[in-house]
């Protein structure tokens, strides 16, 4: 009896609380959200920084009441995969979010050696998938045929655009004639804006007066910069992720090379100059928005990210908290949950303004429409320089 | 996969053990998708548990069986990847004649990593222990760099456009052909020359055992089924990039087979699938997996210094009349003092 | 020439934090014949030591030196004790697997305490001379000098004094050294923190020249010098000196004279042949093979 | 009929000469001890027959055909077997598949009718096993089939040492020191068993001792080795009572 009793008890209050849930479940409907990060692997701090960002801007719709949808409130809700920044585990994390009827649309991988076996899943499932920092052109398109994937996008410009714009940059701004560069040959984006550059400038007149390259985890770049050195260049290209940056800007300062650097929109880590040491200072790179002259939304995200996690958002951080700007856009224009009715809207939105500029996905395209900007470090700050259109 | 077990309820159950299991997994593979009973999900998961077991079962025969220390397994899980991917996408047709040719693409794969294979092979003849291990690191850093300069298969950017073929009773086929083959090599004169290699090399030299045979046979064993596994992730994820076949791979195929026990193909099973399983179960912990995934293989390796199954065996993965001797001498009193 | 003579400064930079590693693992090798893969990792806890020490405690640097190499002493013998003396009886390639098990852990642990790369202030004032052209820069002259004087030091304890005695006396038999009354746990966990602190020091050296530390620098820094202890004939003290000299000479001076992108083909290439040629490194001697 | 014959063989370490001007003929069915104090080149001879080393100088001539230069497996294909002074089993190996991996020197079979499970990798697998069975039951370690070697005890890893090199079919049987570390009982059965053995088999066998007691008892010629060359030859008792053999053993040890 006792026993039976007591069973009873914890099966009332079992009860009790499975139907408060439901209730509670019932009153805050809930909307799903996949976000795959780069957490553990090569690239963790691009993991951190897009983890960091994702939360910040859900917790910002929740603080915010919800997302509105189809004149219903929503809470969001995230679910974060760890990637390892590997290409296996990427589509097993993809394959898991689409296998959950719950989660609507997944944001991330951020790299493209992740991203790419992601999209082809997310396309196959036909699930909306936002990558905020994969620039390689083919992570968008369909690989085979070329035709652009219906479900994936993504809230970064390309590879070719950065690569060109940073070409022009040296040729018409800095009026450099004979350009040095140094990138990561076993790192896809640096390879493919490194050669985009070099052709550009070669098209326009300009002499590269030395190619070098070294591998992912190097910490040793004297003899590259003793090479470049050499054949003095009037710009020194460096298309590097921002670990790489401080280390190849101090040992090139040490070797006593003059020339100005140009980089590419990973430098754009508030973190690079304290790394360096303020090697930096002076040269030039490309971003996707201005700090000094930000648009009303990015001061708010820089100083709302600085506060709630004492330091400066870098640029994945923004991308990601863009990536997922530009999805509760959609998931209010599509007025239900829903992962068709989610990609048919995104792909209408007419722009949107997010930290990083305003964007617009053309017709059939995951590639948005933005411009980049050219900023200098100055003072241990970046400097706006001039704007690049697409 | 069926769970492993080590006492099957009958003799005559166990007789074509594997023939049944393939049998048995190819219907399963195919009818379960077939009536939503595995989700996608649950599908790809079965998939790199598949493509682990290869890896691990062909690196247990220079690791375990030969004891060797290879890292270099994921250079030839690169060439047979890169080798089969080349054929599929730009030698052979695909679109309706894909299916037909998928497996000559890659056994293709397979072969071009067994060549390697064979070329590591005669520098074990004279260089062994740590010197092999370097020279393996070695060929394994050669074959990357040479596919980032290779622009014609993408170098860093990878390789794209590769046809999604790679189907679970694809997987399950290979899976257990690999088994079937290693466990026939192991159990022959040709696998106890390999054994013998790694006890004593000169006694077997001196016992009749032709060891620069036993070596370049298992070399080129173990790298033909890491090709095949490479040749499988290709058309899997339809994407690969050098940066896949790091050594931080080769890294993840030791800890599976020391994992699962050295010299043992049960172990190479139990280890290709606790590990793979596991990992994906922890991921939603993020980094902190990835403190814990070491740690327990920390206290694994403290407590089972030879793996789970060090050197010792399923019934059902040893050969009828190894196994029936193994009966009547376990029916005696147990003499085995197999730790 | 001035070219030349620059690269060679270079090289003499990277192969003296090579050597520094890479002598770690040969001395945990000589004694056990246990290549310890955690080693690269202890050579990053290093690095970071020396990132707290000298952000948060803003210590000198021979007190940050000294520091790093104590506490990755500890950590060495720690490991050696926790992990590795346990599998002592075990087959060799369990300790191998449980080091390895033991680097991934140290790697992901600093990882889940600062996943962001750090930047380690200058320790040293940088001065950098030129000479007729060649730019000599103070960092890497202290590295160089306070790297070669650590294997001076090292290798006058392993010839000069009874620990180096003992050392030498376990690696040739440890049961008959046990016998004559040798504290052989003693003196394996006391390598194991000459090894460690060796790593420490070099990750501190290394945070001199190149000041940002992550929790994966020691990877592939680990694995190179690893090669480089090999290249020189593992076990063999001055050998780890001279293959890491040598892996850094190679490396800086294949950047230097052919193109770089085909730098570790060329570098691994040359390996591979150096290891036909001699299958055992450099100072190595094939182990005669009694029968 | 002469069944070994060994000419001018050489063997030079460095600038140490190991063996100098060996010569021997050995007929069938002989068994031929060599003796000699420690280092006196004994092991290498063994090894320069087998082929670990290559001769510097001379010819080994086994059943007319000339052995230097040969890889040691196919020498053991030809027919000539061995043990080890310190016991080299295949210790992660079964006891019988220590016999197997020997026997398997003369299996009919290629690799692909093994990774294929063909009828004559089947057929000839079980007659191979049937065949090592048989002979660990000569050596009475048929009990210990499925154990593996390095769980034996020493007495018996000796045997199995023996059983492993008969199981190559040799025509020339090279034991070095058989009875190194057994006991008084022990060498007795050793002694009888390998009687059995040269009934049974009928090897030619040369034999490396250092028990006296063994060797005056088991051999019917001697050889004595110091420094590489030889210094006596004939029956034990021509041999015991040569004062040049005493000499070589004095100051490092006396004949037992």
């Amino acid at each position: 009896m006792h026993v039976n009793r007591r069973s009873g008890i914890l099966a009332c209050i079992l009860a009790a609380t499975l139907a408060a849930a439901c209730e509670k479940a019932s009153q805050v409907p809930t909307v799903h959200i996949g976000l795959i990060a780069e957490l553990s692997g090569d690239l963790p701090a691009v993991g951190a920084s897009s983890r960091t960002a994702a939360e910040m801007a859900v917790s910002q719709v929740n603080d915010a009441g919800g997302l509105t949808i189809g004149g219903r409130s929503y809470r969001v809700e995230l679910a974060i995969e760890d990637n390892a920044s590997k290409a296996d585990q990427s589509a097993s994390a993809a394959q898991k979010l689409a296998s959950d009827s719950d989660i609507v649309a997944i944001v991330g991988p951020n790299a493209s050696l992740g991203a790419i076996p992601a999209a082809e899943i997310a396309e196959s499932s036909g699930m909306v998938m936002i990558t905020p920092w994969s620039t390689n052109p083919k992570t968008t398109l369909d690989t085979r045929t070329g035709a652009p994937k219906k479900y994936v996008f993504r809230a970064c410009f390309t590879d070719p655009f950065e690569g060109r714009v940073l070409a022009r940059f040296a040729l018409d701004t800095l009026h450099a004639h004979t350009a040095a560069i140094l990138y990561d040959q076993s790192s896809e984006a640096p390879k493919s804006q490194s050669e985009l550059f070099k052709t550009i400038f070669a098209e326009a007149g300009g002499t590269i007066v030395a190619s070098e390259t070294y591998t992912s985890g190097d910490k040793d770049f004297s003899a590259q910069l003793t090479k470049i050195n050499q054949s003095a260049p009037d710009v020194v290209f460096l298309p590097a992720y921002y670990n790489d940056v401080p280390l190849v800007v101090q040992q090139a300062k040490r070797l006593g090379i003059k020339a100005p650097f140009l980089g590419s929109d990973a430098w754009s880590s508030p973190d690079l100059i304290k790394l360096s040491d303020n090697a930096v200072e002076g040269f030039y790179f490309c971003n996707h928005y201005a700090p000094d002259v930000a648009t009303p939304e990015a001061a708010r995200f820089v100083r709302a990210y600085t506060e709630t996690y004492k330091r400066a958002p870098d640029d994945v951080a923004a991308l990601t908290y863009d990536a997922f700007g530009l999805l509760f856009e959609a998931l209010r224009g599509a007025g239900q949950v829903d992962r068709r009715a989610t990609r048919d809207a995104l792909a209408k939105i007419p722009t949107y303004t997010g930290v990083t500029g305003t964007m617009r996905f053309p017709e059939g395209s995951g590639d948005p429409i933005k411009s980049a900007v050219m900023l200098q470090i100055r003072g241990g700050k970046f400097v706006w320089v001039t704007n690049a259109n697409p | 996969m069926s769970t492993p077990k080590l006492h099957a309820p009958s003799h005559r159950h166990r007789k074509g053990m594997l023939p049944a299991l393939l049998a048995g997994g190819l219907a399963a593979s195919y009818l379960l998708p077939y009536f939503g009973v595995l989700s996608p999900y649950v599908q790809l998961i079965l998939i790199s548990v598949g493509v682990n077991i290869i890896l691990t079962s062909s690196l247990n025969l220079v690791n375990g069986y030969m004891g060797e220390f290879s890292v270099g397994h994921a250079g030839f899980m690169a060439v047979g990847a890169y080798g089969a991917a080349v054929l599929s996408v730009n030698v052979l047709p695909y679109g309706a004649a894909a299916p037909w040719l998928f497996p000559l693409a890659i056994v293709a794969g397979g072969l071009a990593a067994a060549l390697l294979g064979c070329v590591v092979a005669l520098l074990s003849f004279k260089t062994r222990g740590d010197y092999l291990a370097i020279v393996t690191l070695a060929f394994l850093m050669i074959v990357k760099s040479t596919l980032e300069n290779l622009d014609v298969v993408g170098g860093a950017r990878g390789f794209l456009g590769i046809e999604k073929l790679t189907t679970l009773p694809w997987v399950v086929a290979w899976s257990v052909a690999t088994i079937w083959v290693i466990r026939n090599l192991v159990h022959s004169r040709y696998g106890r020359d390999i054994q013998a290699v790694r006890d004593d090399e000169i006694a077997a030299n001196q016992t009749g055992v032709d060891t620069r045979r036993a070596k370049v046979l298992a070399f080129s064993v173990s790298s033909f089924f890491a090709g095949v596994a490479g040749g499988l992730l290709a058309h899997h994820l339809q994407f690969i990039n050098p940066r896949m076949f790091d050594i931080a791979k080769s890294t993840d195929m030791l800890v599976m087979v020391y994992l699962g026990g050295i010299g043992s193909l049960g172990g190479s099973i139990l280890g290709a699938t606790i590990y793979t399983l596991l990992l994906e179960a922890l991921r939603p912990l993020g980094a902190f997996r990835m403190m814990l995934m070491p740690l327990m293989l920390v206290l694994l390796m403290l407590f089972r210094p030879r793996g789970i199954m060090g050197m010792r065996e399923f019934s059902w993965l040893l050969p009828a009349c190894d196994r029936d001797a193994r009966e009547a001498a376990a029916s005696d009193v147990d003499k085995d003092g197999k730790a | 020439m001035l070219y030349v003579l620059q690269q060679t400064l270079n090289a003499l930079q990277l192969g003296s934090i090579y050597a520094l590693i890479a002598l770690g693992y040969t001395l945990v090798y000589s004694i056990l014949r246990m290549i310890n893969f955690a080693h690269g990792d202890i050579f990053m806890v290093g690095g970071f030591v020396c990132f707290a020490a000298a952000t948060y405690l803003q210590l000198p640097f021979a007190v940050t030196l000294l520091l790093a190499m104590g506490c990755t002493a500890i950590l060495g013998a720690g490991l050696e004790r926790l992990a590795y003396r346990p599998l002592r009886d075990a087959p060799r390639v369990s300790a191998v697997i449980t080091a390895l098990g033991c680097g991934i852990f140290l790697e992901h642990f600093v990882l889940w305490l600062s996943p962001y790369p750090q930047h380690v202030p200058a320790l040293l004032q940088n001065q950098t001379w030129s000479l007729g052209g060649l730019s000599v820069s103070s960092i890497q002259t202290a590295i160089v000098a306070i790297a070669v004087a650590l294997m001076l030091v090292l290798d006058f304890i392993v010839q000069r004094t009874m620990l180096g005695l003992a050392m030498r006396g376990i690696s040739m038999d440890m049961k008959a050294v046990a016998l004559m009354g040798v504290p052989v746990d003693l003196v394996i966990s006391s390598t194991f923190a000459f090894g460690a602190a060796l790593g420490g020091a070099a990750g501190v050296l290394y945070s001199l020249a190149y000041p940002v530390v992550d929790p994966y620098m020691g990877v592939l820094m680990g694995w190179k010098a690893f090669i480089a202890a090999v290249l020189g004939g593992i076990g063999h003290i001055r050998g780890a000196v001279l293959g890491g000299f040598l892996l850094g000479a190679v490396e800086i001076l294949v950047t230097a004279f052919l193109p770089s992108t085909y730098r570790d083909l060329t570098v691994f290439t040359l390996l591979l042949m150096l290891l036909i040629v001699r299958p055992h490194g450099i100072l190595g001697r094939p182990t005669l093979q009694k029968v | 009929m002469c069944l070994l014959e060994i000419q001018g063989l050489t063997h030079r370490f460095g600038g140490l000469c190991a063996v100098s001007d060996f010569n021997i003929k050995v007929t069938e069915g002989e068994l031929l001890g060599v003796i000699g104090p420690n280092g006196a080149g004994k092991t290498t001879l063994f090894n320069l027959i087998t082929g670990v080393y290559r001769a510097s100088e001379g010819a080994v001539l086994f059943r007319g055909s000339d052995l230097v230069g040969r890889a040691p497996h196919e020498i053991v294909k030809l027919g000539v077997a061995r043990t080890f002074q310190n016991i080299r089993l295949f210790k992660e190996l079964s006891v019988l598949d220590n016999v197997r991996v020997a026997d398997g020197v003369h299996a009919g079979y290629g690799a692909m009718d093994a990774l294929l499970q063909l009828p004559r990798f089947r057929r000839e697998e079980s007659s191979g096993r049937e065949r090592s069975m048989q002979l660990l039951e000569r050596f009475q370690l048929d009990e210990y089939a499925n154990t593996q070697a390095r769980h034996l005890p020493y007495g018996l890893q000796r045997r199995l040492e023996l059983a492993r090199a008969l199981a190559t079919r040799p025509k020339l049987l090279l034991l070095d020191e058989p009875a190194a570390g057994l006991n008084v009982g022990e060498v007795d059965r050793l002694m009888d068993l390998l009687r059995e053995v040269r009934e049974e088999f009928r090897p030619t066998i040369i034999l490396i001792e250092h028990s006296m007691r063994f060797v005056m008892r088991m051999c019917e010629r001697l050889k004595v080795l110091d420094f590489g060359t030889t210094i006596a030859e004939g029956t034990p008792e021509a041999i015991r009572s040569d004062p040049k053999v005493l000499e070589a053993y004095l100051g490092e040890e006396t004949p037992r």
